[in-house]
């Protein structure tokens, strides 16, 4: 050990360390889209104050333990002075030294404890003040995307879910394939959704937003393209909302013949409803036509994501959408159809089918 | 073959040098022995469990009338009584005594056919007869994999126990294989215990 | 190949040990197939079914004892084997016992009741 | 090792056991003797310090392939929305780089820990039973080949996590041969598992040297054998659920099969019973290392020992009452998330209290900064903060956001990375010296460490943003919008970094094993039993049984009084007892292989051969060998020759 190298390994602590309070300063902001460090609601707020308890208290911890960790091994290091042949004290160990470190750290764990036993009774059942005016959902998790059903308005929709904004959501998950994982970091922690089990959670947002969630279980194949969205709006919004899909679609697909175009977009227009009713009816639904097992698209053309969240509604991503969907979502069921049902793979569509159906879907206000 | 080294049957039947004298004054052999049976316990929770909650959560079907009490307490009491001839078998080899060995190992291994084939019968009872299947219900399932797995440890037990007993006839049976008669039975016996929870815990409590 | 006893006879004390370790053996599987019989007899008797319940895991704890305790020879070997097979045990115990608290009964309803 | 060794082969039989290396049953196969070939050396060999080389190589092996993974999964997320590798690649990517490193990787590392130096440790010539401990390291190696064989099926290999929750598992929704590949490779490598602990309990227990008392055990011992009963109390429960898994994909039964009242929620519990210990497997070794490690290069006896010894057996108690924390999400109720939230919290203070003990074994010695010793010291500071995220993950509301996050990757990669793989990293350039009697360059030791922390801090640190800001683990790229795409650089240029310092770590043990220089018997100065003979070991490791009379018996010898050194047992007239090599724990562990091959493939047709409908016929033989091999291995015996030592060689002799 020569004297120079231990400067040398001196030099180096105090640049990793000078490095990493530099790294720490020019973190930030924590406001990422989908930041748990950035709460918008009540039980994402305790989540978040409980998390700066634990981090204060492992902080304090880090800085005491880890600096007497630094302090004895710079202090004990061996010099060069040193004569080789005296053997330092072989001490072994102090029993009301471990008594007290025993009794510290059960007490730092205390000081952890009390919030998080506060925070799953808070967590698990909803403020008695909340309940008078929620609302509930039901989310179904599939694989890979979400089904939002509101049984008390008698709404259906998917992907997007709108809640009124300051009041409390109760949320029914339930899987039917694999298990998913609810998850909006912004309003609350996650909870899975189990086939064959009945999970249900609750959150709120305290003013209106856009908040981003996705699945965070792993779910197969196309897992990282499960994306949704929670849209928090006004009051006044959230009703006229609920009242347009109460009403129905733009375009009633019942019947094709009554679609009277008048100009060119609409004929297009009607091209696409005569397309979708050919090809994508059997599993998707609009209005009351059409199957379940795919996303509901009654309301298509107002949302602003599309597959899941993955893509910003728009017609070129669409288009793509529609064209290479196996590209977009690999595995996904729309391409290699459920179960022994045909798929996209197992049928032509033409350029000008799929122009016309983003015509017709984007129209579905 | 009259060579002095041929190491009896045994599954782990490492042999101990009469020179190394283990620390605690039990032959390694019984000690992972004892290990096992540890292991094992974890292993028949772990299946008894399955079954357990799956009869909790799904409310299994009345089985009463599937099943066969007497003859399924007949079973218990032949493997109850494969212990007793286990335990006589291993006091036998410590007292240096070949034929009583044997003998006892004979009606091990009779009572543990037995048992075998009564529960041969029963599956074969259950599936053709009343149509429970593993893969007919949640019941069917849980209830063939733990009796199952219970029938494959008594099967290996015959198979070793059954090795010992041929062995007996063509070597040198020394009384230092007294342990490994010895290592054999705790495995039976532990078997038996595994029927000792199974039984009420399977069979009795639809009764309740 | 021989098929004499090739067996030497044991020293005098084990002779008498085991003579003795005999009629413990006799009188064991007495009270095994008595508790057998017990457990069959119990489960077709009115009694409330917790009592039941308690009653027949009492009975074949008892059994289970008995076997492990003679029959494995765990009360003449050294405590050592009977820790590392409590250790198993307890913790195979403890575990059936936890599983079966984390599961309730009636498993998942049909989903139509909604409570807020 | 080709010392000439004289030996005897008195065939008059002593003891009823002793001579010649014997024929085996029918002659069908020769045992082979000393002055064999040496690669029929290597695979018949019962040796446990050539099992333990053979175990570290492969396990070096997996590190490196689970490594290469890794490098290819963070080179897909070091930008947003990139297709590198499809997203059926990536699953398949984690899925095997998690289960390599756990089961093929760090594991192994500590198996052949265990093989080499315990047996060292407690002044015994081998294990309880050489034989056995064959059969653990061929089933082990040919379990790897088994996982990592799935990757030239069609289908490739497994994508379903090394978690592997159902129902995703089911047959349904993972139709491919993967799944059933993972499923019997893992039951494999369970029973290598389950037959290695069983036998270092054994050992432990019952092979000390005479007054070796377990209160002077060396904490290196302890941790093993408090991880051999987490063994063999965890894998069964792995055991059944992978039966059950099995049985659902292949003979149609509901344990998972939500729909006919099957609970998928029973495989996270059973996984999780088996996988929570499973994380003290991994670690305890590592913590017995270091406290091995600590007091040689800080000259002074372990602080505590009985603490140490104690808060290690809690840990492993514990470490079965706490395995719903990983499943604070899947709706467990007020009740048991309280309950297990507790029991998480209080692991922290038996290990809090290791952490203490060690930082004062290093107060007020004199520290030399020698590679394993840095290494200890980094394994302390990272798996401090590994440490101190798993207590925010004790919390439930916090967890409820961490959960399935980047976050959780940063906690347990600083925990495996930070800790188990650091000190297995001490152990090796520690005990190198032991093993090949060659020391390891200081120089590129301190390199590959600086490399391998700096590397590793860089690449993990950021994920613990990434979680927080909302990133998910497990997929397979991002949107550019989230607002991750710069931690993702930063953490893929760390993993290459932490890529360069393990290569040369990798590289360096290759060049020295080859031309390194023969250094000193006893390096470090250094204070167990294991320096108390030549290194690398003769084959019997200890001429004469050592009779020990104090912890630290090595360090006593050079610095204590005369009356608590070190005594050697009488000189063995006849020899040194020394167990035969088998064919046998080969052949068993080559059946048991073809029997899972033939479990996993039983549906496939088979290819090229007519007449033949399936591979039933591949588990039949695999059945037979495995079964005709434990007869034979039963039959032939341990048999034995005897060894005289050479005085010229060894000198302790």
């Amino acid at each position: 050990m020569s004297d120079s190298n231990a400067k040398f390994r001196t030099l180096t602590l105090l640049v990793l360390l000078a490095g990493s309070v530099l790294l720490t300063g020019c973190l930030g902001p924590w406001d990422q889209k989908q930041s748990a460090l950035d709460p918008r609601g009540p039980l994402a707020q305790d989540q978040y104050n409980t998390f700066m308890v634990t981090l204060y208290v492992t902080g304090f911890l880090f800085v005491t333990v880890g600096g007497t960790l630094l302090y004895t091994v710079w202090r004990f290091r061996s010099r060069k002075t040193d004569d080789p042949n005296t053997i330092p004290k072989q001490s072994h160990g102090h029993p009301v030294i471990e008594l007290g470190l025993v009794l510290a750290s059960a007490a730092m764990l205390v000081v952890i404890a009390v919030p998080t036993i506060r925070g799953i009774v808070y967590m698990e059942n909803m403020p008695k003040d909340l309940h008078d005016d929620a609302i509930v959902i039901n989310v179904t998790g599939l694989q890979w995307w979400w089904e939002f059903e509101y049984p008390e308005e008698g709404i259906v929709t998917a992907n997007e879910m709108y809640i009124p904004a300051g009041r409390a959501v109760h949320l029914n998950l339930r899987a039917d394939d694999v298990i998913h994982s609810f998850w909006v970091p912004k309003l609350a922690g996650k909870k899975d959704l189990i086939p064959g089990q009945e999970n249900e959670m609750w959150m709120k947002a305290d003013e209106p937003g856009y908040f981003y969630g996705q699945c965070a279980e792993f779910c197969g194949d196309s897992h990282a393209y499960m994306l949704f969205r929670v849209i928090a709006v006004p009051e006044e919004e959230y009703r006229a909302w609920i009242e347009k899909y109460q009403e129905g679609p733009a375009i009633d697909i019942a019947d094709p013949g009554a679609w009277e175009p008048d100009d060119a977009h609409e004929e297009l227009i009607g091209k696409g409803i005569d397309a979708f009713r050919r090809h994508c009816v059997s599993c998707h639904r609009v209005g009351d036509q059409g199957g379940l097992t795919g996303p509901n698209l009654s309301h298509f053309g107002s949302r602003t994501t599309l597959a899941a969240g993955w893509l910003d509604n728009n017609p070129e991503n669409l288009h793509r959408w529609l064209a290479e969907p196996e590209r977009v979502k690999p595995g996904n069921l729309m391409y290699y159809g459920l179960q022994g049902m045909t798929g996209l793979k197992d049928i032509e569509i033409s350029d000008e089918e799929i122009e016309a159906m983003v015509a017709f879907l984007l129209a579905l206000e | 073959m009259s060579q002095a080294h041929t190491e009896p049957l045994g599954k782990a039947s490492e042999h101990v040098h009469p020179e190394e004298q283990t620390n605690t004054g039990i032959p390694n052999k019984k000690v992972a022995m004892w290990a096992f049976l540890a292991s094992d316990c974890m292993f028949f929770g772990t299946l008894i469990s399955t079954h357990l909650i799956y009869r909790k959560t799904t409310g299994y079907p009345d089985v009463t009338h599937i099943f066969d009490i007497e003859l399924t307490t007949g079973s218990t009491f032949i493997l109850l009584m494969s212990s007793l001839f286990m335990a006589l078998a291993v006091s036998a080899m410590h007292k240096g005594n070949l034929n009583n060995a044997r003998w006892s190992l004979g009606a091990v291994i009779l009572f543990g056919s037995l048992f075998l084939g009564a529960q041969v019968y029963e599956f074969h009872h259950f599936v053709h007869d009343l149509g429970l299947t593993i893969n007919g219900s949640i019941f069917g399932t849980t209830f063939y994999t733990l009796t199952g797995t219970h029938g494959i440890h008594v099967l290996f037990g015959i198979i070793w126990l059954s090795s010992w007993l041929i062995y007996s006839f063509f070597g040198t049976m020394k009384r230092e294989h007294a342990l490994d008669i010895e290592v054999a039975g705790l495995y039976w016996h532990f078997v038996d215990i595994v029927w000792i929870i199974i039984f009420p815990f399977v069979y009795l409590i639809e009764y309740v | 190949m021989s098929v004499t006893n090739t067996l030497t006879p044991a020293s005098r004390p084990v002779l008498e040990e085991e003579s003795r370790k005999y009629f413990t053996f006799v009188n064991l599987i007495i009270v095994l197939t008595a508790a057998t019989f017990f457990e069959l007899i119990i489960i077709v008797m009115p009694f409330p079914s917790l009592l039941l319940m308690w009653g027949l895991i009492g009975l074949s704890l008892v059994k289970f004892v008995g076997v492990v305790w003679w029959f494995m020879h765990l009360r003449w070997d050294q405590i050592l084997l009977t820790l590392v097979f409590l250790v198993g045990l307890i913790i195979a115990t403890g575990t059936v016992a936890a599983l079966m608290l984390l599961f309730e009964e009636g498993g998942p309803e049909v989903a139509e009741e909604f409570q807020v | 090792m080709a010392e000439s060794i004289v030996h005897d082969t008195h065939s008059s039989a002593k003891g009823g056991h002793a001579g010649a290396p014997q024929k085996s049953f029918f002659g069908l196969l020769k045992r082979p003797g000393e002055g064999c070939h040496p690669v029929i050396d290597w695979l018949t060999t019962v040796d446990h310090k050539k099992i333990a080389i053979m175990y570290g190589a492969a396990a070096l092996f997996f590190l490196v392939l689970g490594g290469v993974e890794a490098l290819i999964i963070r080179w897909q997320l070091a930008g947003p929305e990139r297709e590198m590798i499809s997203a059926r690649f990536y699953n398949q990517l984690f899925t095997m780089h998690g289960t390599t490193m756990i089961f093929l990787a760090v594991m192994p590392l500590g198996a052949a820990f265990f093989n080499y130096i315990m047996p060292l440790q407690i002044g015994a010539r081998d294990v309880a039973f050489p034989r056995l401990n064959a059969f653990s390291l061929w089933v082990f190696l040919l379990g790897g080949v088994l996982l990592n064989l799935s990757w030239f099926f069609p289908g490739g290999a497994p994508p379903v996590g090394w978690f592997a929750y159902a129902p995703l598992t089911s047959s349904t929704y993972s139709p491919g041969i993967g799944t059933d590949f993972w499923v019997l490779s893992l039951q494999v490598l369970g029973i290598s598992s389950l037959a290695a602990a069983f036998n270092f309990i054994a050992t432990i227990i019952n092979m000390r040297a005479p007054g070796l008392s377990m209160m002077r055990l060396p904490v290196f011992t302890w941790m093993t054998l408090i991880t051999s009963f987490l063994i063999i109390l965890a894998f069964p429960a792995i055991t059944i659920a992978l039966v059950q898994l099995m049985f659902d994909r292949n003979f149609g039964t509901f344990f998972f099969e939500a729909g006919e009242g099957g609970r998928p929620i029973l495989w996270q519990h059973l996984f999780w019973i088996f996988g929570h210990p499973e994380v003290y497997i991994l670690i305890l070794p590592a913590m017995g290392i270091i406290s091995e490690v600590l007091p040689v290069f800080a000259r002074k006896p372990l602080f505590g020992y009985p603490i140490i010894v104690f808060s290690g057996a809690v840990i492993g108690v514990l470490g079965f009452a706490v395995w719903s924390h990983h499943m604070f999400t899947t709706g467990l109720g007020v009740i048991a998330l309280s309950a297990f939230a507790l029991l998480t919290m209080l692991i922290a203070i038996p290990t809090g209290v290791k952490i203490f003990n060690w930082i004062g074994t290093l107060w007020g010695g004199r520290i030399r900064f020698d590679t394993p010793m840095l290494f200890a010291i980094g394994f302390i500071s990272m798996f401090m903060i590994g440490g101190f995220t798993g207590i925010m993950h004790a919390s439930v509301p916090v967890d409820t956001q961490q959960h399935d996050t980047y976050f959780v990757v940063a906690h347990f990669h600083y925990v495996l990375i930070g800790g188990s793989i650091m000190a297995l990293l001490a152990g090796i350039y520690y005990w190198f010296p032991k093993v090949s009697g060659k020391q390891l360059s200081e120089r590129w030791g301190k390199i590959s460490f600086w490399l391998v922390l700096a590397g590793f801090n860089l690449a993990f640190f950021p994920m613990h943003f990434l979680g927080m800001t909302g990133m998910p683990r497990r997929t397979h790229t991002y949107r550019a919008d989230m607002g991750w795409t710069e931690w993702n650089v930063w953490s893929t240029v760390g993993a290459f970094i932490l890529g360069l310092g393990m290569a040369i770590f990798v590289g360096q043990i290759i060049y020295t094993a080859w031309k390194g220089r023969r250094c000193k018997a006893d390096p470090w100065d250094s204070r167990t039993l294991e320096w108390a003979t030549t290194s690398p070991p003769q084959a019997y490791n200890f001429p004469r049984t050592p009779i020990v009379k104090t912890r630290d018996q090595v360090w006593a010898d050079k610095y204590d009084s005369e009356e608590i050194h070190l005594e050697w047992g009488p000189e063995e007239e006849h020899g040194i007892h020394m167990p035969d090599r088998s064919w046998y724990p080969l052949f068993a562990g080559i059946g048991l292989f073809i029997f899972a091959l033939g479990w996993v493939l039983f549906k496939e047709p088979v290819p090229f051969i007519p007449g033949f409908a399936n591979f039933l016929h591949l588990q039949v033989v695999g059945f037979s060998l495995l079964m005709l091999s434990i007869y034979l291995w039963a039959l032939e015996g341990p048999g034995g020759y005897h060894l005289h030592p050479d005085k010229s060689k060894d000198p302790y002799a």
